[in-house]
Protein backbone atom coordinates (compact mmCIF):
# COMPACT_ATOMS: atom_id res chain seq x y z
CA UNK A 1 0.00 0.00 0.00
CA UNK A 2 1.06 3.61 -0.77
CA UNK A 3 -0.39 6.87 -0.29
CA UNK A 4 0.38 9.81 -1.54
CA UNK A 5 -1.23 13.56 -1.50
CA UNK A 6 -1.50 16.84 -3.64
CA UNK A 7 -3.81 19.57 -3.20
CA UNK A 8 -5.93 20.31 -6.75
CA UNK A 9 -7.62 23.53 -6.64
CA UNK A 10 -9.77 23.13 -3.94
CA UNK A 11 -9.30 19.45 -3.16
CA UNK A 12 -7.29 17.14 -1.70
CA UNK A 13 -6.10 14.17 -4.06
CA UNK A 14 -5.36 11.11 -2.05
CA UNK A 15 -4.15 8.21 -3.90
CA UNK A 16 -4.05 4.90 -2.62
CA UNK A 17 -2.13 2.06 -4.85
CA UNK A 18 -1.36 -1.32 -4.05
CA UNK A 19 -3.53 -3.56 -1.45
CA UNK A 20 -5.29 -2.35 1.80
CA UNK A 21 -5.66 -5.65 3.23
CA UNK A 22 -4.76 -6.33 7.23
CA UNK A 23 -1.78 -6.22 6.87
CA UNK A 24 -1.43 -3.02 5.63
CA UNK A 25 -5.06 -1.04 7.09
CA UNK A 26 -3.42 0.09 10.64
CA UNK A 27 -0.61 2.14 8.85
CA UNK A 28 -3.45 3.10 6.10
CA UNK A 29 -5.20 4.19 9.04
CA UNK A 30 -2.61 6.34 10.63
CA UNK A 31 -1.72 7.83 7.43
CA UNK A 32 -5.23 8.97 7.16
CA UNK A 33 -6.50 9.72 10.69
CA UNK A 34 -3.11 12.33 10.41
CA UNK A 35 -4.47 13.89 7.04
CA UNK A 36 -8.16 14.14 7.97
CA UNK A 37 -6.78 15.85 11.03
CA UNK A 38 -5.37 19.38 9.09
CA UNK A 39 -9.18 19.79 8.44
CA UNK A 40 -9.58 19.42 4.88
CA UNK A 41 -13.14 20.34 3.64
CA UNK A 42 -13.18 18.80 0.12
CA UNK A 43 -11.09 15.11 0.02
CA UNK A 44 -10.88 13.18 -2.97
CA UNK A 45 -9.56 9.52 -2.79
CA UNK A 46 -7.91 8.55 -6.25
CA UNK A 47 -8.41 4.61 -6.19
CA UNK A 48 -7.48 3.62 -9.66
CA UNK A 49 -4.28 2.06 -8.39
CA UNK A 50 -5.75 0.45 -5.39
CA UNK A 51 -6.36 -3.46 -6.58
CA UNK A 52 -6.98 -5.46 -3.56
CA UNK A 53 -9.34 -4.55 -0.35
CA UNK A 54 -10.59 -6.22 2.44
CA UNK A 55 -12.66 -5.50 5.61
CA UNK A 56 -9.89 -3.85 6.93
CA UNK A 57 -10.14 -1.64 4.11
CA UNK A 58 -13.20 -0.95 3.82
CA UNK A 59 -13.55 -0.17 7.46
CA UNK A 60 -11.26 2.69 7.24
CA UNK A 61 -13.29 4.23 4.55
CA UNK A 62 -16.13 4.52 5.99
CA UNK A 63 -14.66 5.79 8.86
CA UNK A 64 -13.17 8.48 6.41
CA UNK A 65 -17.17 9.00 5.14
CA UNK A 66 -17.96 9.79 9.19
CA UNK A 67 -14.95 12.41 9.75
CA UNK A 68 -15.63 14.33 6.81
CA UNK A 69 -19.47 13.89 7.60
CA UNK A 70 -18.83 15.11 11.01
CA UNK A 71 -16.87 18.46 9.75
CA UNK A 72 -19.84 19.27 7.17
CA UNK A 73 -17.39 18.30 4.07
CA UNK A 74 -16.97 16.84 1.18
CA UNK A 75 -15.30 13.40 0.65
CA UNK A 76 -15.47 11.28 -2.72
CA UNK A 77 -14.04 8.22 -4.04
CA UNK A 78 -12.75 7.90 -7.83
CA UNK A 79 -11.62 5.40 -10.59
CA UNK A 80 -12.38 2.09 -8.59
CA UNK A 81 -11.57 -0.88 -10.59
CA UNK A 82 -14.02 -2.96 -11.43
CA UNK A 83 -13.40 -6.00 -8.93
CA UNK A 84 -13.13 -3.01 -6.04
CA UNK A 85 -16.32 -1.74 -7.03
CA UNK A 86 -17.83 -5.42 -6.71
CA UNK A 87 -16.65 -5.78 -3.26
CA UNK A 88 -18.12 -2.34 -3.11
CA UNK A 89 -21.56 -3.41 -4.41
CA UNK A 90 -21.40 -6.72 -2.26
CA UNK A 91 -21.05 -4.17 1.11
CA UNK A 92 -23.41 -2.23 0.38
CA UNK A 93 -20.37 0.58 0.11
CA UNK A 94 -21.70 1.90 -3.51
CA UNK A 95 -24.25 3.29 -1.76
CA UNK A 96 -22.82 5.29 1.51
CA UNK A 97 -20.22 6.96 -0.98
CA UNK A 98 -20.19 9.60 -4.01
CA UNK A 99 -18.40 7.59 -6.34
CA UNK A 100 -16.85 9.17 -9.87
CA UNK A 101 -15.73 7.30 -12.56
CA UNK A 102 -12.00 9.15 -13.01
CA UNK A 103 -10.45 11.94 -11.15
CA UNK A 104 -11.51 14.82 -13.94
CA UNK A 105 -14.95 14.25 -13.14
CA UNK A 106 -14.57 14.19 -9.34
CA UNK A 107 -12.61 17.70 -9.70
CA UNK A 108 -15.51 18.99 -11.98
CA UNK A 109 -17.84 18.77 -8.96
CA UNK B 1 -8.93 -34.41 -8.37
CA UNK B 2 -6.19 -31.22 -7.92
CA UNK B 3 -5.56 -30.53 -3.87
CA UNK B 4 -2.67 -28.28 -1.63
CA UNK B 5 -2.60 -28.22 1.98
CA UNK B 6 -0.79 -25.33 3.86
CA UNK B 7 -0.48 -24.78 7.71
CA UNK B 8 -0.40 -21.19 9.09
CA UNK B 9 0.27 -19.80 12.17
CA UNK B 10 -2.18 -17.79 13.66
CA UNK B 11 -0.29 -14.47 12.71
CA UNK B 12 -1.30 -11.57 10.50
CA UNK B 13 1.91 -11.72 9.10
CA UNK B 14 0.86 -15.33 7.50
CA UNK B 15 -1.87 -13.42 4.90
CA UNK B 16 1.37 -13.18 2.93
CA UNK B 17 1.67 -16.94 2.89
CA UNK B 18 -2.17 -17.41 2.18
CA UNK B 19 -1.81 -14.87 -1.02
CA UNK B 20 1.05 -16.50 -2.54
CA UNK B 21 -0.12 -20.29 -2.01
CA UNK B 22 -3.48 -18.92 -3.50
CA UNK B 23 -1.85 -17.02 -6.46
CA UNK B 24 -0.14 -20.28 -7.25
CA UNK B 25 -2.73 -22.41 -7.22
CA UNK B 26 -4.82 -20.63 -9.20
CA UNK B 27 -2.09 -20.34 -12.05
CA UNK B 28 -1.89 -23.97 -11.86
CA UNK B 29 -5.46 -24.75 -11.93
CA UNK B 30 -6.11 -21.74 -14.60
CA UNK B 31 -8.75 -20.09 -12.09
CA UNK B 32 -8.91 -16.43 -12.66
CA UNK B 33 -7.35 -13.33 -11.18
CA UNK B 34 -11.06 -12.14 -10.35
CA UNK B 35 -12.20 -15.39 -8.87
CA UNK B 36 -8.19 -15.73 -7.30
CA UNK B 37 -8.68 -12.54 -5.78
CA UNK B 38 -12.09 -12.91 -4.30
CA UNK B 39 -11.22 -16.22 -2.95
CA UNK B 40 -8.39 -14.72 -1.63
CA UNK B 41 -10.60 -11.95 -0.05
CA UNK B 42 -13.04 -14.52 2.20
CA UNK B 43 -10.05 -16.34 3.48
CA UNK B 44 -8.51 -13.35 4.62
CA UNK B 45 -11.39 -12.70 6.42
CA UNK B 46 -11.95 -16.17 7.74
CA UNK B 47 -8.72 -16.05 8.93
CA UNK B 48 -7.87 -12.70 10.41
CA UNK B 49 -11.08 -13.76 12.60
CA UNK B 50 -9.23 -16.76 13.91
CA UNK B 51 -6.09 -15.06 14.40
CA UNK B 52 -8.38 -11.98 16.26
CA UNK B 53 -10.93 -14.16 17.98
CA UNK B 54 -10.67 -17.61 18.70
CA UNK B 55 -8.03 -17.81 20.73
CA UNK B 56 -7.62 -15.89 24.58
CA UNK B 57 -3.80 -16.99 25.59
CA UNK B 58 -1.04 -15.87 23.60
CA UNK B 59 0.11 -19.16 22.34
CA UNK B 60 1.02 -19.52 18.55
CA UNK B 61 -1.65 -22.31 17.34
CA UNK B 62 -1.81 -23.67 13.88
CA UNK B 63 -4.35 -22.76 11.06
CA UNK B 64 -4.45 -25.05 8.75
CA UNK B 65 -6.20 -24.78 4.81
CA UNK B 66 -6.93 -28.09 2.53
CA UNK B 67 -7.36 -27.07 -0.90
CA UNK B 68 -9.59 -28.99 -3.23
CA UNK B 69 -10.44 -28.15 -7.26
CA UNK B 70 -12.91 -30.54 -9.35
CA UNK B 71 -15.80 -30.62 -11.43
CA UNK B 72 -16.02 -26.62 -10.94
CA UNK B 73 -16.13 -26.56 -7.69
CA UNK B 74 -13.13 -24.77 -5.87
CA UNK B 75 -13.18 -25.88 -1.95
CA UNK B 76 -10.98 -24.61 1.25
CA UNK B 77 -11.71 -26.91 4.58
CA UNK B 78 -10.02 -23.91 7.33
CA UNK B 79 -9.70 -25.82 10.60
CA UNK B 80 -8.38 -24.55 13.55
CA UNK B 81 -7.91 -25.60 17.50
CA UNK B 82 -10.02 -22.11 18.59
CA UNK B 83 -13.14 -21.83 20.91
CA UNK B 84 -16.00 -22.72 19.20
CA UNK B 85 -17.62 -20.36 16.29
CA UNK B 86 -20.07 -21.16 13.78
CA UNK B 87 -19.98 -18.06 11.58
CA UNK B 88 -23.32 -19.84 9.52
CA UNK B 89 -24.63 -18.44 12.65
CA UNK B 90 -23.73 -14.74 12.03
CA UNK B 91 -26.97 -12.34 11.83
CA UNK B 92 -26.09 -9.97 8.52
CA UNK B 93 -25.99 -6.84 9.19
CA UNK B 94 -27.77 -3.90 7.37
CA UNK B 95 -26.10 -2.69 4.47
CA UNK B 96 -28.70 -0.87 3.29
CA UNK B 97 -27.84 1.64 6.65
CA UNK B 98 -26.51 5.19 5.24
CA UNK B 99 -23.08 6.06 6.44
CA UNK B 100 -23.86 7.71 9.42
CA UNK B 101 -26.09 4.89 10.71
CA UNK B 102 -23.28 1.80 9.68
CA UNK B 103 -21.71 0.70 12.28
CA UNK B 104 -17.60 0.51 11.64
CA UNK B 105 -16.70 -3.40 10.99
CA UNK B 106 -19.04 -6.41 11.00
CA UNK B 107 -18.41 -7.25 7.34
CA UNK B 108 -16.35 -10.35 7.40
CA UNK B 109 -18.31 -12.80 7.90
CA UNK B 110 -20.67 -11.62 5.74
CA UNK B 111 -18.24 -11.24 2.63
CA UNK B 112 -17.47 -14.62 3.18
CA UNK B 113 -21.33 -15.89 2.50
CA UNK B 114 -21.19 -13.41 -0.61
CA UNK B 115 -18.62 -14.82 -2.03
CA UNK B 116 -18.52 -18.14 -1.56
CA UNK B 117 -21.35 -20.47 -2.55
CA UNK B 118 -21.81 -22.60 0.03
CA UNK B 119 -20.59 -22.15 3.33
CA UNK B 120 -20.66 -24.68 6.34
CA UNK B 121 -19.40 -25.33 10.08
CA UNK B 122 -18.39 -28.26 11.43
CA UNK B 123 -17.72 -28.69 15.47
CA UNK B 124 -15.47 -31.79 16.01
CA UNK B 125 -13.55 -32.53 19.22
CA UNK B 126 -11.67 -29.60 19.79
CA UNK B 127 -11.79 -28.13 16.03
CA UNK B 128 -13.80 -25.69 14.23
CA UNK B 129 -13.96 -26.83 10.44
CA UNK B 130 -15.32 -24.43 7.72
CA UNK B 131 -16.31 -25.87 4.61
CA UNK B 132 -16.40 -23.15 1.92
CA UNK B 133 -17.30 -23.75 -1.55
CA UNK B 134 -17.51 -21.52 -4.99
CA UNK B 135 -18.50 -22.35 -7.98
CA UNK B 136 -16.59 -22.12 -11.24
CA UNK B 137 -17.65 -21.26 -14.61
CA UNK B 138 -15.40 -20.78 -16.88
CA UNK C 1 -42.57 7.69 -14.84
CA UNK C 2 -42.65 11.24 -13.63
CA UNK C 3 -40.33 14.04 -14.01
CA UNK C 4 -40.19 16.84 -12.54
CA UNK C 5 -37.58 19.92 -12.31
CA UNK C 6 -36.19 22.39 -9.49
CA UNK C 7 -33.39 24.73 -9.33
CA UNK C 8 -31.26 24.66 -6.33
CA UNK C 9 -28.27 27.20 -6.11
CA UNK C 10 -25.75 26.50 -9.33
CA UNK C 11 -27.51 23.24 -10.23
CA UNK C 12 -30.42 21.48 -12.13
CA UNK C 13 -32.13 18.92 -9.59
CA UNK C 14 -34.41 16.35 -11.97
CA UNK C 15 -36.62 14.45 -9.98
CA UNK C 16 -37.80 10.97 -11.69
CA UNK C 17 -40.06 8.72 -10.06
CA UNK C 18 -42.11 5.33 -11.07
CA UNK C 19 -40.71 2.92 -13.80
CA UNK C 20 -38.37 3.70 -16.54
CA UNK C 21 -39.49 0.67 -18.71
CA UNK C 22 -39.89 0.54 -22.43
CA UNK C 23 -43.24 1.57 -22.55
CA UNK C 24 -42.24 4.53 -20.29
CA UNK C 25 -38.83 5.61 -21.65
CA UNK C 26 -40.07 7.31 -25.15
CA UNK C 27 -41.44 9.93 -23.01
CA UNK C 28 -38.56 10.09 -20.53
CA UNK C 29 -36.19 10.77 -23.63
CA UNK C 30 -38.48 13.59 -24.77
CA UNK C 31 -38.83 15.43 -21.95
CA UNK C 32 -34.86 14.65 -21.13
CA UNK C 33 -33.69 16.03 -24.42
CA UNK C 34 -35.74 18.92 -24.02
CA UNK C 35 -33.79 20.07 -20.69
CA UNK C 36 -30.69 19.04 -22.02
CA UNK C 37 -31.32 21.63 -25.23
CA UNK C 38 -31.43 24.55 -22.14
CA UNK C 39 -27.69 23.92 -22.10
CA UNK C 40 -27.49 23.59 -17.72
CA UNK C 41 -23.92 23.17 -16.81
CA UNK C 42 -24.80 20.89 -14.00
CA UNK C 43 -27.49 18.39 -13.57
CA UNK C 44 -28.47 16.05 -10.84
CA UNK C 45 -30.79 13.34 -10.84
CA UNK C 46 -32.69 12.67 -8.16
CA UNK C 47 -33.78 8.71 -8.41
CA UNK C 48 -35.21 8.18 -4.94
CA UNK C 49 -38.88 7.22 -6.58
CA UNK C 50 -36.84 5.30 -9.07
CA UNK C 51 -38.13 1.64 -8.74
CA UNK C 52 -37.53 0.07 -11.82
CA UNK C 53 -35.53 0.61 -14.23
CA UNK C 54 -34.69 -1.67 -17.63
CA UNK C 55 -32.15 -1.22 -20.31
CA UNK C 56 -34.58 1.11 -22.41
CA UNK C 57 -34.01 3.47 -19.37
CA UNK C 58 -30.45 2.71 -18.80
CA UNK C 59 -29.98 3.86 -22.23
CA UNK C 60 -31.42 7.32 -21.58
CA UNK C 61 -29.48 7.51 -18.31
CA UNK C 62 -25.75 6.82 -20.82
CA UNK C 63 -27.70 9.61 -23.29
CA UNK C 64 -27.83 12.52 -20.49
CA UNK C 65 -24.03 11.76 -19.48
CA UNK C 66 -22.45 11.71 -23.29
CA UNK C 67 -24.71 14.65 -23.72
CA UNK C 68 -23.20 16.63 -20.80
CA UNK C 69 -19.78 15.33 -20.99
CA UNK C 70 -20.02 16.81 -24.39
CA UNK C 71 -20.76 20.54 -23.46
CA UNK C 72 -18.26 20.16 -20.76
CA UNK C 73 -20.98 20.25 -17.66
CA UNK C 74 -21.66 18.11 -14.59
CA UNK C 75 -24.42 15.30 -14.52
CA UNK C 76 -24.52 13.11 -11.04
CA UNK C 77 -26.99 10.79 -9.65
CA UNK C 78 -28.03 10.56 -6.42
CA UNK C 79 -30.49 8.05 -4.24
CA UNK C 80 -30.34 5.12 -5.81
CA UNK C 81 -32.39 2.43 -4.40
CA UNK C 82 -30.49 -0.84 -3.70
CA UNK C 83 -32.34 -2.47 -6.94
CA UNK C 84 -31.79 -0.56 -9.37
CA UNK C 85 -28.26 0.35 -8.21
CA UNK C 86 -28.01 -3.61 -9.06
CA UNK C 87 -28.82 -3.13 -12.69
CA UNK C 88 -26.65 -0.52 -12.61
CA UNK C 89 -23.80 -2.75 -11.22
CA UNK C 90 -24.66 -5.52 -13.59
CA UNK C 91 -24.46 -3.34 -16.40
CA UNK C 92 -21.11 -1.28 -15.11
CA UNK C 93 -23.21 1.76 -15.23
CA UNK C 94 -21.67 1.99 -11.50
CA UNK C 95 -18.74 2.51 -13.42
CA UNK C 96 -19.41 5.35 -15.95
CA UNK C 97 -21.49 7.78 -13.61
CA UNK C 98 -21.25 9.89 -10.53
CA UNK C 99 -23.07 8.76 -8.01
CA UNK C 100 -23.90 10.35 -4.12
CA UNK C 101 -26.08 8.83 -1.81
CA UNK C 102 -28.13 11.24 -1.19
CA UNK C 103 -29.46 14.73 -2.58
CA UNK C 104 -27.44 16.96 -0.51
CA UNK C 105 -24.63 15.27 -0.70
CA UNK C 106 -24.75 16.01 -4.44
CA UNK C 107 -25.73 19.41 -4.18
CA UNK C 108 -22.48 20.01 -1.74
CA UNK C 109 -19.87 18.72 -4.54
CA UNK D 1 -45.18 -28.14 -9.77
CA UNK D 2 -47.40 -24.48 -9.88
CA UNK D 3 -47.90 -23.57 -13.07
CA UNK D 4 -49.27 -20.53 -15.57
CA UNK D 5 -49.24 -19.51 -18.85
CA UNK D 6 -50.28 -16.48 -20.59
CA UNK D 7 -50.27 -15.46 -24.36
CA UNK D 8 -49.22 -11.60 -25.47
CA UNK D 9 -49.60 -9.82 -28.85
CA UNK D 10 -46.81 -8.28 -30.10
CA UNK D 11 -47.11 -4.81 -28.91
CA UNK D 12 -44.59 -3.44 -26.47
CA UNK D 13 -47.93 -1.77 -24.11
CA UNK D 14 -48.76 -5.79 -23.31
CA UNK D 15 -45.45 -5.59 -21.25
CA UNK D 16 -47.72 -4.34 -18.31
CA UNK D 17 -50.17 -7.12 -17.91
CA UNK D 18 -47.16 -9.12 -18.38
CA UNK D 19 -45.79 -7.58 -15.34
CA UNK D 20 -48.86 -7.95 -13.60
CA UNK D 21 -48.94 -11.29 -14.11
CA UNK D 22 -45.32 -12.02 -12.59
CA UNK D 23 -46.60 -9.86 -9.73
CA UNK D 24 -49.82 -12.10 -8.94
CA UNK D 25 -47.87 -15.07 -9.84
CA UNK D 26 -44.84 -13.86 -7.11
CA UNK D 27 -47.16 -13.26 -4.22
CA UNK D 28 -49.06 -16.67 -4.48
CA UNK D 29 -45.53 -18.40 -5.36
CA UNK D 30 -43.97 -16.40 -2.08
CA UNK D 31 -41.25 -15.39 -4.10
CA UNK D 32 -39.83 -11.63 -3.02
CA UNK D 33 -40.19 -8.19 -4.71
CA UNK D 34 -36.68 -8.12 -5.41
CA UNK D 35 -36.92 -11.78 -7.46
CA UNK D 36 -39.71 -10.34 -9.26
CA UNK D 37 -38.64 -6.73 -9.99
CA UNK D 38 -35.16 -8.45 -11.70
CA UNK D 39 -37.43 -11.52 -13.24
CA UNK D 40 -39.45 -8.98 -14.66
CA UNK D 41 -37.02 -7.10 -15.87
CA UNK D 42 -35.33 -10.50 -17.92
CA UNK D 43 -38.81 -10.78 -19.26
CA UNK D 44 -39.09 -7.29 -20.65
CA UNK D 45 -35.85 -7.53 -22.29
CA UNK D 46 -36.30 -10.41 -23.89
CA UNK D 47 -40.54 -9.84 -24.68
CA UNK D 48 -39.44 -6.17 -26.43
CA UNK D 49 -36.69 -8.14 -28.44
CA UNK D 50 -39.16 -10.21 -29.95
CA UNK D 51 -41.63 -7.06 -30.47
CA UNK D 52 -38.60 -5.05 -32.28
CA UNK D 53 -36.42 -7.54 -33.83
CA UNK D 54 -38.79 -11.03 -34.38
CA UNK D 55 -41.03 -9.81 -37.44
CA UNK D 56 -40.87 -8.65 -40.83
CA UNK D 57 -44.11 -8.29 -41.23
CA UNK D 58 -46.58 -5.75 -39.83
CA UNK D 59 -48.91 -9.09 -38.43
CA UNK D 60 -49.91 -9.31 -35.19
CA UNK D 61 -48.08 -12.60 -33.78
CA UNK D 62 -48.79 -14.91 -30.27
CA UNK D 63 -45.99 -14.92 -28.09
CA UNK D 64 -46.89 -17.08 -24.84
CA UNK D 65 -45.04 -17.40 -21.49
CA UNK D 66 -45.23 -20.46 -19.22
CA UNK D 67 -44.36 -19.79 -16.26
CA UNK D 68 -43.59 -22.79 -13.38
CA UNK D 69 -41.98 -22.90 -10.20
CA UNK D 70 -40.62 -26.45 -8.23
CA UNK D 71 -38.28 -27.41 -5.98
CA UNK D 72 -36.58 -23.67 -5.53
CA UNK D 73 -36.57 -23.00 -9.62
CA UNK D 74 -38.48 -20.37 -11.03
CA UNK D 75 -38.63 -21.42 -15.24
CA UNK D 76 -40.10 -19.60 -17.70
CA UNK D 77 -40.68 -20.68 -21.58
CA UNK D 78 -41.08 -17.57 -23.67
CA UNK D 79 -41.97 -18.95 -27.71
CA UNK D 80 -42.60 -17.30 -30.74
CA UNK D 81 -42.74 -17.30 -34.05
CA UNK D 82 -40.77 -15.00 -35.11
CA UNK D 83 -36.98 -15.34 -37.34
CA UNK D 84 -35.44 -17.56 -36.00
CA UNK D 85 -33.03 -16.13 -33.26
CA UNK D 86 -30.35 -17.70 -30.36
CA UNK D 87 -29.52 -15.06 -27.81
CA UNK D 88 -27.17 -17.76 -25.98
CA UNK D 89 -24.99 -17.03 -28.87
CA UNK D 90 -25.09 -13.36 -28.54
CA UNK D 91 -21.72 -11.94 -27.60
CA UNK D 92 -21.55 -9.76 -24.40
CA UNK D 93 -20.95 -5.92 -24.57
CA UNK D 94 -17.89 -5.02 -23.09
CA UNK D 95 -19.05 -3.15 -19.47
CA UNK D 96 -15.43 -1.74 -19.08
CA UNK D 97 -15.49 0.66 -21.33
CA UNK D 98 -15.98 4.61 -20.25
CA UNK D 99 -18.88 6.44 -20.89
CA UNK D 100 -17.61 7.95 -23.73
CA UNK D 101 -17.18 4.87 -25.60
CA UNK D 102 -19.83 2.77 -24.19
CA UNK D 103 -22.65 2.28 -27.33
CA UNK D 104 -25.60 3.20 -26.81
CA UNK D 105 -27.82 0.12 -26.22
CA UNK D 106 -26.61 -3.42 -26.65
CA UNK D 107 -27.62 -4.45 -22.78
CA UNK D 108 -31.14 -5.81 -23.01
CA UNK D 109 -29.75 -9.56 -23.69
CA UNK D 110 -26.64 -9.06 -21.52
CA UNK D 111 -28.80 -8.49 -18.63
CA UNK D 112 -31.17 -11.78 -19.26
CA UNK D 113 -28.16 -13.79 -19.12
CA UNK D 114 -26.98 -11.97 -15.94
CA UNK D 115 -30.25 -12.40 -13.97
CA UNK D 116 -31.26 -15.47 -14.93
CA UNK D 117 -28.93 -18.92 -13.78
CA UNK D 118 -29.71 -20.62 -16.80
CA UNK D 119 -30.75 -19.62 -20.15
CA UNK D 120 -31.18 -21.95 -23.15
CA UNK D 121 -32.56 -21.82 -26.65
CA UNK D 122 -33.99 -24.15 -28.98
CA UNK D 123 -35.44 -23.57 -32.34
CA UNK D 124 -38.66 -26.08 -32.90
CA UNK D 125 -40.16 -26.51 -36.27
CA UNK D 126 -41.62 -22.43 -37.17
CA UNK D 127 -40.78 -21.43 -33.38
CA UNK D 128 -37.90 -19.99 -31.27
CA UNK D 129 -38.39 -21.21 -27.51
CA UNK D 130 -36.22 -19.87 -24.87
CA UNK D 131 -36.07 -21.46 -21.80
CA UNK D 132 -35.05 -19.27 -18.73
CA UNK D 133 -34.60 -20.86 -15.12
CA UNK D 134 -33.71 -18.80 -12.23
CA UNK D 135 -32.39 -20.67 -8.60
CA UNK D 136 -34.49 -18.77 -5.60
CA UNK D 137 -32.61 -19.12 -2.47
CA UNK D 138 -35.02 -17.92 0.44
N1 LIG E 1 -13.26 -17.39 14.60
C1 LIG E 1 -14.02 -16.69 15.48
N2 LIG E 1 -14.07 -17.03 16.78
C2 LIG E 1 -14.83 -16.34 17.64
N3 LIG E 1 -15.60 -15.30 17.31
C3 LIG E 1 -15.61 -14.89 16.02
C4 LIG E 1 -14.83 -15.57 15.04
N4 LIG E 1 -15.04 -14.96 13.86
C5 LIG E 1 -15.91 -13.97 14.08
N5 LIG E 1 -16.27 -13.91 15.38
C6 LIG E 1 -17.23 -12.95 15.98
O1 LIG E 1 -18.12 -12.51 14.95
C7 LIG E 1 -18.10 -11.08 14.85
C8 LIG E 1 -18.30 -10.66 13.40
O2 LIG E 1 -17.15 -10.93 12.66
P1 LIG E 1 -16.92 -10.16 11.28
O3 LIG E 1 -18.16 -10.28 10.47
O4 LIG E 1 -15.68 -10.67 10.66
O5 LIG E 1 -16.75 -8.61 11.66
P2 LIG E 1 -15.68 -7.89 12.59
O6 LIG E 1 -14.48 -8.81 12.72
O7 LIG E 1 -15.40 -6.63 11.88
O8 LIG E 1 -16.40 -7.67 13.89
C9 LIG E 1 -16.79 -10.66 15.45
O9 LIG E 1 -16.85 -9.34 15.95
C10 LIG E 1 -16.57 -11.72 16.53
O10 LIG E 1 -17.25 -11.34 17.71
N1 LIG F 1 -35.79 -11.89 -30.87
C1 LIG F 1 -34.84 -11.40 -31.69
N2 LIG F 1 -34.88 -11.63 -33.02
C2 LIG F 1 -33.92 -11.15 -33.85
N3 LIG F 1 -32.86 -10.44 -33.44
C3 LIG F 1 -32.75 -10.17 -32.12
C4 LIG F 1 -33.72 -10.63 -31.20
N4 LIG F 1 -33.33 -10.23 -29.95
C5 LIG F 1 -32.17 -9.54 -30.12
N5 LIG F 1 -31.82 -9.49 -31.41
C6 LIG F 1 -30.58 -8.86 -31.94
O1 LIG F 1 -29.61 -8.81 -30.91
C7 LIG F 1 -29.17 -7.48 -30.69
C8 LIG F 1 -28.86 -7.25 -29.21
O2 LIG F 1 -30.04 -7.18 -28.45
P1 LIG F 1 -30.03 -6.50 -27.03
O3 LIG F 1 -28.89 -7.08 -26.26
O4 LIG F 1 -31.37 -6.62 -26.42
O5 LIG F 1 -29.69 -4.95 -27.29
P2 LIG F 1 -30.47 -3.86 -28.16
O6 LIG F 1 -31.88 -4.30 -28.33
O7 LIG F 1 -30.34 -2.62 -27.34
O8 LIG F 1 -29.69 -3.77 -29.46
C9 LIG F 1 -30.28 -6.60 -31.24
O9 LIG F 1 -29.79 -5.34 -31.64
C10 LIG F 1 -30.82 -7.43 -32.40
O10 LIG F 1 -30.04 -7.22 -33.54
Amino acid sequence: MKLSKEKLNDALVLTVEGRLDTTQSDAFEKDIIQILDEGEQKIILDCSGLNYISSSGLRIFLIIQKKMMGIGGQFSICSLQPAIMEVFDMSGFSMIFSIHPDLETALKQ
Amino acid sequence: MKAHQISLVNKISELEKLRDTLENLCSQWSLSPAICMSVNLALEEAFTNIVNYAFDDQMPHDISMEFSYAENQLKVVIADDGKPYDPTRQTAPDISLPAKERPIGGLGVFLIKKIMDDVSYERTSNQNKLYLTKHINQ
